[in-house]
């Protein structure tokens, strides 16, 4: 499942979409807040090409790794330090796939998908990625 | 339809309909919302007035390359996107 | 933290144990029962040379990766199919890191860990691994 | 103490204590289990009466090497594990 939304990610919940009685692996990717001096983050979608991307780039890992499920949720609005940004579960009958197909969705999901993020600081908000 | 995010939704608001002349390009709509918003045009042209490398632009949710379809002709009902790079994740 | 034990993994403990405001990136491995035509495993340790074996592993990680946090659970005892086995969990401020780190613990696991798996299936039990 | 794991505990049972003669070594202590169950026999060592090779041993939780640490004599109060290959996650 892919989704795009306001509310806070349960991993659990992906999870247990995610667990199969074929599964031997499963690997999950957490994106968070990081603290670089910030106080918040925003994160703002164009939500219809980003779950169309996402979308594509989920049946992209399915095939190249042989995966039995594949669950991305990524999170827009306003997050504060520590929050999860966005949340990857992969499983599949072995490892070395869980781990590749996860890997896959991440650096595409950064190079292909129409998401932004703002950090907020005492100073005001600078958009993260632009020259 | 224009739609504008993260920095150009700042300049120019989310989204915003534009009326063109028949066979007007993507070029010609960038220019027109340059016009209107010399905020935009800072920000999106350089001082030869070419596009800077960073801005990208989807028609109709479609990634157009601005190194060789400026001159797209765009039709009624078109949804032009105009974004800074992605930082998704 | 390192724990070998009979009871059922949690893994949102094992995030919430992990999470920090310095990491941006948290990836998470989870070893599951795979239905190979067997109806259970049995998962059996040499507790306290596994408990010594997974610190030791998880202080390699830790300096070689940078890392902010690890955690390591396996479980023992007769496990369902579907049921989790083991897992890791690394938070890193970049996800290079924790992808390179989640990835070391198993390995590392798998081939320094004096632990363990008997698939059992209606034709009786047989040990993984031994020849 | 001789601790046994998976399938050789299956054949030696979890823990046992052994008393051996002073100066007696992991040789002698295998030797001294295989006569006691021709079932370990069968399953730690050829027929050439080689310890077979998927055979793993810890004195005290520290790995031996079998092609060299064999003739390690042992002391009262040490601690011989006895398992097949590893297989955990």
């Amino acid at each position: 499942m892919i989704e795009i939304t306001e509310k806070e990610i349960s991993l659990d919940e992906m999870i247990k979409r995610a667990r199969s009685r074929d599964a031997g692996a499963m690997v999950t990717f957490l994106g968070t807040v990081r603290d670089d001096g910030i106080e918040r983050m925003e994160v703002e979608a164009f939500r219809e090409a980003a779950q169309a991307e996402l979308e594509a780039i989920r049946e992209e890992a399915m095939s190249r790794f042989h995966l039995i499920e594949a669950e991305v949720v990524h999170r827009t609005g306003s997050l504060a330090v520590g929050e999860s940004i966005l949340a990857i579960v992969c499983s599949a009958a072995h490892r070395d796939e869980a781990f590749s197909g996860c890997r896959y969705i991440i650096e595409e999901l950064k190079k292909r998908a129409p998401l932004w993020k703002k950090e907020l600081g005492e100073n005001g908000g600078c958009w993260v990625g632009q020259t | 339809m224009v739609l504008a995010f993260a920095s150009f939704r700042e300049i120019l608001g989310k989204e915003r309909e534009m009326r063109l002349l028949e066979s007007a390009t993507v070029k010609d709509l960038l220019e027109e919302l340059a016009a209107a918003r010399p905020a935009f045009k800072e920000a999106a042209f350089d001082d030869t007035g070419a596009l800077r490398d960073y801005v990208l632009l989807m028609v109709n949710r479609k990634r157009i390359d601005p190194t060789r379809d400026l001159s797209r002709p765009l039709q009624d009902g078109d949804e032009l996107a105009i974004f800074p790079p992605l930082a998704g994740g």
